[in-house]
């Protein structure tokens, strides 16, 4: 009996340890963790705007006159920044969207930047959808470069990650037009 | 004073023993799976070395220093569990402090539960022996693999990419250095790279093997050679002790 | 309809693009270790089939509904290594008890799955990319006959190997990966198959 | 959920998992391999095929060939 004894108290000290360690290391590292991922989208806003700024934002998904039918109006994206960059006479404005979407393969988060009506450029921030790169190489980079006029491309436009980020571009479009294109004008 | 000696020499040799002769990716070849997967760019096969070095060496010790408590029968659970607290505490640390790194190691991170090499040496090594050894021990393993994967990260990027980045993963020190060595990072009015002798085939998976299977070639083409050289000594050694025999024989008579 | 089109397409997916060894690297340590026959090959692939779907289907409710509500996701490492190695002794000894000729054909295998990456992989992509539980099981139905598949083929090639006349210096784990990097280069073949 | 409760519940997991593990890990140590399969063991005869040189049943495996091939 006092061997069993023995045992279990070795065993329930390891685990205990162990959990200890994991928890104490948790709570060391958990603001580390949240700051990172503020810090990627802020490092992505300066992608698109070099030049210091002043931004504002709001949360969409806690915003409850965005619903519709109980259904949110812009599903994908998770919140709005809005830039003010400055130019010689005053200030002009830029949007730059934060969303995610997933499908069944994984998750893709995205940062789009609106400009004169047009998305101008595509940051992503997370991405568990495709193994690897090749998301990024084969679809928003040549985005982003120039090598694709649409998004709706035929060659690269058809694959199921590239249907989720099309759908998070929609959806930045389609917010950016209801609300901010009269603005700019 | 001798037994110093020898508790110093056997110190020395644990420690040694990882870095060359027993290299756990050349000679023992394990460790096979992250050695492949995270060696497209120097820095993170370099990283991914590092935090191995931190999980195996702190198992290790804390292995060796439950040996004596642990029941021979339900040893390997618990070796589990200490590796797996580890690696949970590492992941950890990457994703806060080297998000980077983090972002590119992926699964291979959790994956080290599970690598041959940390549960190999504690089973074989850090259960049996004392808490310096085995730190030793753990040291040794750790730096072999790590300037293992490091050579395997530096073939494949200067060969795939033809520039090699450096800063970019640890990046403390403001914006990455990039170095042209078979690629030019000045671009021509046509918007291409002056020279680019890069060959893509070695960032992609098939070149990970190739490289892989190369260096292995040349590690037992170099133990062969020593071996071979190590056998004609003797024989030579053998040949002369037998000529020298025949000589005081046909003397004596 | 567009579910079991979704389900086939990432069983393809997983098993022939993203193939566990040549493109993944789970695995690779039994892939290289089970040599040159067919047999045991095959019998190493099925035992790794059997438990990496007893793994998913154990960790996906486990980390879904117990671990991430309960706020504590980041003990999902240990948690899979526990269920993983327990699952395997259970499935072992069920084994052991009922099934001789099984036993017969699986059962020095089974103590090394634990340690194959291909098992605890899957089981952590799953909750890493928070797939749903179609897609977490075709990931893994998919990587288990891919690694069935590759480690067969590469069996055959290996037997064919042994009667060449190959350098010292290249024998045994050298030229097995050279092989496996040409089988590498022709499964980048699938890659664009499927979207 | 309260920060000391998800510690507890995280104590309690593992612990819970151990034990599983340990008592199924000890049972399939315990229980005798079924007739005709006793020496059915990870040794040098089902390794023959394997090239894996750091292991060490093939270490050993070639030692026994060297001997042999000296005598």
């Amino acid at each position: 009996m006092n061997k069993y004894l023995k045992v279990s108290l070795t065993l329930a000290t390891i685990a205990s340890g162990s959990a200890l360690l994991i928890g104490l290391m948790n709570l060391a590292t958990v603001g580390a963790i949240a700051a990172n991922k503020e810090n990627k989208i802020k490092n992505g806003i300066s992608r698109f705007y070099p030049e210091q700024y002043y931004y504002q934002y709001f949360e969409m998904k806690e915003n409850s006159d965005e619903l519709e039918d109980g259904k949110l109006l812009y599903p994908t994206i998770n919140s709005v920044y809005i830039v003010d960059v400055p130019r010689e006479e005053g200030y002009k404005r830029g949007y730059v969207y934060s969303t995610s979407a997933k499908n069944s393969y994984g998750q893709v988060d995205l940062l789009i930047s609106i400009k004169e009506a047009k998305i101008d450029e595509i940051y992503v921030v997370k991405n568990t959808e495709s193994y690897g790169q090749t998301l990024e190489d084969n679809y928003i980079n040549k985005y982003n470069n120039g090598y694709l006029k649409d998004l709706a491309d035929v060659k690269c436009g058809a694959t199921y990650g590239a249907k989720i980020v099309k759908e998070q571009c929609d959806d930045a479009m389609r917010h950016y037009t209801n609300n901010y294109a009269k603005e700019g004008e | 004073m001798s037994m110093d000696k020898i508790k110093r020499s056997q110190h020395k040799e644990s420690f040694l023993n990882g870095i060359l002769r027993e290299n756990p990716l050349l000679v023992q070849i394990l460790g096979l799976c992250p050695a492949l997967a995270v060696t497209k760019s120097l820095e993170t096969a370099f990283g991914m070395g590092l935090l191995f070095t931190f999980v195996l060496v702190s198992s290790n010790v804390i292995v060796s220093l439950l040996r004596k408590l642990i029941p021979e029968e339900i040893r390997t659970p618990c070796y589990i569990v200490v590796i797996a607290t580890f690696v949970t505490i590492v992941k950890m640390f990457a994703e806060a402090f080297l998000p980077e790194l983090y972002s590119s190691l992926g699964v291979f991170l959790s994956l080290l539960v599970v690598n041959c090499i940390v549960l190999g040496r504690s089973e074989a090594f850090a259960g049996q022996n004392g808490v310096f050894d085995s730190f030793l021990d753990g040291c040794g393993n750790g730096i072999g693999y790590t300037w293992a994967i490091s050579l395997m990260g530096l073939i494949r990027e200067i060969f795939g990419k033809g520039t090699l980045t450096i800063g970019k993963v640890f990046n403390f020190f403001g914006d990455p250095l990039v170095l042209p060595i078979l690629k030019s990072t000045t671009l021509d009015t046509n918007g291409d790279p002056l020279y680019d002798f890069s060959i893509s085939i070695f960032q992609n998976p098939a070149g990970a093997f190739i490289v892989l299977g190369l260096m292995l070639a040349v590690m037992a083409a170099i133990t062969n050679h020593k071996k071979a050289v190590e056998k004609a000594k003797e024989r030579a050694a053998k040949e002369a002790a037998k000529a020298e025999a025949t000589l005081v024989a046909g003397g004596a008579k | 309809m567009e579910m079991i089109v979704s389900f086939i397409l990432a069983i393809v997916s997983y098993m022939l693009i993203d193939n566990v060894v040549l493109s993944r690297f789970y695995g690779i340590c039994s892939f290289i270790g089970v040599g040159n026959k067919v047999k045991s090959a095959f019998s190493m692939g099925l035992a790794v089939t059997f438990v990496i779907m007893m793994a998913t289907l154990v960790c996906y409710p486990l980390y879904f509904y117990v671990l991430v509500p309960a706020g504590i996701p980041f003990l999902d490492t240990l948690v899979y290594i526990l269920v993983i190695a327990s699952l395997v002794q259970i499935v072992g000894l069920f084994i052991k008890k009922t099934s001789p000729s099984l036993y017969k054909t699986l059962g020095i295998y089974l103590p090394l799955i634990t340690t194959n990456c291909a098992v605890l992989g899957v089981v952590q992509t799953n909750s890493d990319s928070q797939l749903d539980f179609l897609t977490s099981l075709a990931n893994g139905l998919g990587t288990s006959i891919g690694f069935l598949i590759v480690i067969v083929l590469f069996a055959c090639m290996r037997e064919r190997l042994n009667g060449y006349n190959i350098p010292k210096a290249m024998k045994g784990v050298p030229i097995a990966l050279i092989v496996a990097a040409l089988m590498a280069m022709a499964f980048m073949g699938f890659g664009g198959m499927v979207g | 959920m309260d920060q000391t409760q998800a510690f507890i519940l995280a104590i309690v997991i593992i612990v819970v998992l151990l034990i599983v593990f340990v008592i199924s890990f000890v049972l399939y140590m315990r229980t005798p391999a079924p007739k005709g399969c006793e020496k059915l063991k990870i040794g040098p005869k089902n390794c023959e095929d394997c090239d894996v040189e750091g292991c060490m049943i093939y270490k050993e495996r070639h030692k026994k060939e060297e001997k042999e091939e000296k005598e």
